[in-house]
């Protein structure tokens, strides 16, 4: 899958800056070469600090050869990407790592995501739409960071959300919905992207019944492999090893890892 | 303008230009390929290799500081039976000059990487790191102490032809003591700088940032340090010096020529930008020859005591 | 509210709030008292103090580099008897709380300028300055041996009753047994760091950049080694530590507290915003309790082992 | 005289940026504290580097309320201020140091000044003009980047070029004219900036003939007198002793320093 694929270094003008909810923004660049991803991969972006930031894709439309990388603003890197504008140019490595595989589309799927783990989620979903029509689970702290609910409702899927606060769909965390879903479906297949003790949650959750892909954040250093920087704890064939984010994730089997 | 940028090293080690990827920065190769032009550079240092795998610290294992960066990797690596069986192959169809980056828990370790990476071919030299500062035994703890750091490179000399360099840490009172202990003990030359050790706060969870709690500065906020170490240790021994620490432009490596080193390694800037030690090759030439220098060699030791300033304009 | 930034130190040395402007960077105050309002500050450390005038090193004197300042003043100063005579009454007229810090070739000098300051009005502690890297003899090299700094604090004890603290330097393989030779002989705190040794090179010229050739290196390119040293050294002895090197905001401030520090103290930085000493006070209070601290007290040293890390979310 | 002047911490914005000559801006910047200053004085002014930048005034406009900043770039914070426009502010620290006191009417008066030296002395022309008609002489390395010739011809002062590379004037350093003005004036008084050389060979041909006064360069920390980083060697009473550009200078009597 994606090891045949291209990665590059690429200089990917801003077609649109957008923002989606207080503090979050939407970048769509135009880029050939990224527009080759796959669902879950990630462009690794030059800011003015001394690391890259790595960012999943949002939106891949390989037709018109853009890409969409939605963040929130948590500090300078994020700052200083959602104050680029139309016509800027970003330097990006990429795309990068393993993404989403498709589904197995005789089970039922389900999107478990949180925060900024919804984005690489729709991606999947548009990706593989054809195949499967997942059910949708977004959580988000209040309303106003719920995160691409439309997109998922554009794309004809239903979608769930539970918000920590209670002012939008129900109130507390995914892992309600969530326990729902796995109990009318526990032969599933559940992608999951957010915070890391949300996706540890969604492990265990689906432990014994579904099987999980989750995708992960690590602090990186290069972002393709080099540096050891971004590793996570999984089961090697004898004992424990770590294995890279940027490169054998960021989507890993979750029961693969060592939680 | 014809600018010889090949430099001669002890052991009859040769590189086409003086720009080494720095060890632990640049993986075993394959990684940066796709980035990277490989052949044209002077040389690469691998990732730290010890007798058998070492896991490495736990995570978070980066963080960014003003101008540097804190790791603490913990040396991490497959050990040197499949490092040469899966990893070193590829470098070697790439024709790179590669420098084996040697790490042990106690002399015999080192000692016993040593012997395995002689008369393997595609090795061209060794570089013994006794600086890493993200262990707990061993590592720099050998890179601290004269007498440690004698013993370790005696018994990498006693079972190698290979040309070995000694990695010196930063973290010590006087570095040229260590350097004259290495070179005392066989050492062909000396690499410097390893990271300083230094330390984030995570404040919102009060603890230090890294998993490691402590781990190895780099990136421009150190060059200064590197230069005053590499222009030390150039008066305190006869062997060549490979500079490095927070070189990210050609002017950078000139600085460091001028302090006294004969070579560079690059490390961190290529996290930002993976084409920069090929860029910096191309403009080292134009560089050489703006500041009226005929060839790498020319500029070596230039801002050494003795050897005549070039006083000008200005103040 | 009510945040307590107020600071209780050894011999009843109190400062309303933590924020003390670093030796050398601050003068003996009247250049900055345009711009800075010197009442509201924690403290005043004053430019290093000897016996006799001395004239220090050739200039340049300070050289720009990475998110760093390398500077080799070389400890001008018009001597003790000046100093009291002419400068320390501007000070004590502003009601700052003086810190005066001592320098000399030999202990015996030191000693000299500890009597002379003894029950001098309007001094309230001092400052052993063991760890300049700018001048050839004495300076330094006391910072660097554990039997030397303790000879220069077991000198200056003997003849002072006022709070003394000793000044490290990093330039040492083990800062924390610096830090226990000077508690043993007497010191009240440890202020931590002194500047890293650098050099730069004038590429022009082919010289070192600085007219004292190597330089000590200040600002946020050494906040990683200046945090690692007092997390170190608060490890390392039971007396209280004043930290700096780097500090720039009120929450670099944050985290030297959080980190083992009970006060700071905040150089270079004044040289590009004069006023932002003064303004890291006024928002102390504020990110102290954004972090869920009532004091300044409540957060000093919670990032140390042994503390109960707050774990939350993300990684 | 300055010392009972005010220094501050001001926010100016800059009214006008104009090229002077290749590589050479002029900020033209609002500020009525800074428009106190005497001829000689300097802004330190804030750029994103470690240390602020020394930048003598090339006019200063006590009536609008405006001064002048003439500087040559020759490295990034230059560069930098060179970029800024009209409307931004720059955050200065002056003026500070002490400047060119009034020349003596009853004695002859040159100023010489080279490169980037000669803003400060046309500031000096201005400001004394109603006491005293200085000659004029400038240097620089080559016809283009002759500074202010102009505008002291406005001045209605008379002007003696000198350019190393004899495109402009004559061929040569200031000294030829400077030899030619001493021997005319040899009880004259010359004031003189430009590079330390320049300053050097002034004070020595000027030696038991005219008085000279020389604004000089040096390294600034605080560019306020607490640093000591910035000092020259002068006579003391017994020893030598340095002296701080920033405070005691950046004008000093010739004779005064240890060259
Ligand atoms: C594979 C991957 C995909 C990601 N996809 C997205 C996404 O689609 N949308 C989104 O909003 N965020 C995403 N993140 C998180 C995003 O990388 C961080 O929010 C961002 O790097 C913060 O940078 P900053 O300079 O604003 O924050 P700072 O906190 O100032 O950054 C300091 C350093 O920490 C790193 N860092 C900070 N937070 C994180 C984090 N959560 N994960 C990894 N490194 C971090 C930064 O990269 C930088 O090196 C992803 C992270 C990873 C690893
Ligand atoms: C009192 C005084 C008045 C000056 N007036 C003028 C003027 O009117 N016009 C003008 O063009 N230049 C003037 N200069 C020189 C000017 O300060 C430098 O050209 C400028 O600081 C260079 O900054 P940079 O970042 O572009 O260069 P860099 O070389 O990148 O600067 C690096 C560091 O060196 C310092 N530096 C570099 N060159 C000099 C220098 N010649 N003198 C002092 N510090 C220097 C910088 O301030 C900075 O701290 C004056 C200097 C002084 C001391
Ligand atoms: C992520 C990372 C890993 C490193 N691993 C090693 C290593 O395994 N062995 C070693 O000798 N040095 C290691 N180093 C140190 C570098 O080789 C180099 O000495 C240092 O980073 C200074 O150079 P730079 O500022 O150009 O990065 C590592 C540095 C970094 C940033
Ligand atoms: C120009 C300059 C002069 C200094 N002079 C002294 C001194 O006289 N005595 C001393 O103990 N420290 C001196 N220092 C060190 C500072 O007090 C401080 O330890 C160091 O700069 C780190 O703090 P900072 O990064 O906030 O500047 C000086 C630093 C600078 C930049
Ligand atoms: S970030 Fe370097 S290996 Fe993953
Ligand atoms: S620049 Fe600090 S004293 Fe002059």
């Amino acid at each position: 899958m994606a090891d045949t694929m291209i990665s590059e270094q690429v200089l990917a003008p801003i077609v649109e800056n957008r923002a989606v909810a207080p503090d979050h923004v939407e970048l769509i660049i135009s880029s050939a070469v990224l527009s080759q991803a796959e669902p879950g991969q990630f462009a690794h972006i030059l800011t003015p600090g001394m690391l890259r930031r790595p960012v999943s894709f949002s939106r891949i439309d390989q037709e018109n050869g853009q890409v969409g990388l939605m963040f929130q603003i948590v500090g300078d890197g994020t700052r200083w990407l959602a104050e680029r504008r139309h016509g800027e140019v970003l330097d990006i490595l990429g795309p990068l790592g393993h993404g989403f595989a498709a589904p197995d589309p005789t089970k039922p799927w389900c999107l478990v995501g949180g925060g900024v783990g919804v984005p690489p989620l729709y991606a999947a979903a548009a990706r593989y739409l054809h195949r499967s029509r997942p059910d949708v689970i977004i959580g988000a702290r209040t309303a106003d960071w719920v995160l691409m609910a439309q997109d998922f409702k554009d794309l004809g899927l239903d979608v769930t959300v539970a918000t920590d606060d209670g002012t939008a769909g129900h109130a507390g965390t995914v892992m309600g919905p969530l326990e729902t879903w796995l109990q009318d479906h526990p032969d599933g297949q559940v992608f999951a992207c957010g915070p890391t003790p949300m996706l540890a949650a969604v492990s265990a959750a689906c432990e014994g019944r579904a099987t999980a892909y989750v995708a992960l954040e690590q602090r990186m250093g290069c972002g393709i492999g080099a540096c050891l920087a971004c590793v996570v704890k999984a089961h090697g064939k004898e004992h424990a090893e770590y294995r890279r984010v940027c490169t054998e994730g960021p989507v890993f089997a979750a029961k693969e890892l060592i939680w | 303008m014809v600018i010889d940028v090949s430099v001669s090293l002890p052991r009859g080690l040769t590189l086409k230009n003086p720009v080494i990827a720095a060890s632990g920065t640049f993986g075993f190769g394959p990684e940066y390929s796709r980035y990277v032009d490989i052949g044209a550079l002077g040389g690469v240092s691998v990732k730290g290799v010890s007798p058998e795998p070492w896991l490495g610290n736990p995570t978070p294992r980066v963080w960014e500081t003003p101008l540097g960066l804190l790791n603490s990797i913990g040396l991490q690596n497959p050990g040197m039976d499949v490092f040469l069986q899966e990893d070193l192959p590829f470098l070697r169809d790439q024709n790179a000059v590669v420098i084996v980056n040697i790490i042990g828990h106690t002399v015999d370790e080192y000692a016993q990487v040593a012997a395995r990476m002689n008369h393997e071919p595609g090795v061209a030299a060794l570089e013994v790191n006794i600086s890493c500062p993200n262990i707990k035994e061993g590592g720099m703890s050998f890179g601290q102490d004269p007498d440690q750091a004698y013993a370790v490179m005696k018994a990498v000399r006693q079972v190698t032809d290979l040309p070995v360099m000694v990695k010196l840490s930063p973290n010590v009172t006087y570095p040229g003591l260590i350097a004259q202990a290495v070179e005392a003990a066989g050492a062909d030359m000396i690499s410097a700088i390893n990271t300083l050790v230094g330390l984030a706060i995570d404040i919102k969870h009060r603890r230090p940032a890294l998993g490691g709690v402590t781990g190895g500065l780099s990136g421009p906020a150190i060059k200064p340090v590197a230069l005053r170490v590499v222009y030390e240790v150039a008066q305190s021994v006869n062997i060549p010096i490979i500079g490095m620490g927070g070189i990210a432009t050609a002017t950078d490596v000139l600085e460091f020529l001028l302090a006294g080193a004969q070579a560079v390694m690059v490390g961190t800037v290529t996290f930002q930008y993976p084409k920069r030690m090929n860029e910096i090759i191309e403009a080292l030439p134009q560089v050489l020859h703006e500041y009226g220098f005929a060839s790498v060699r020319d500029a070596v030791g230039q801002a050494l005591p003795g050897r005549a300033p070039i006083r000008g304009g200005g103040q």
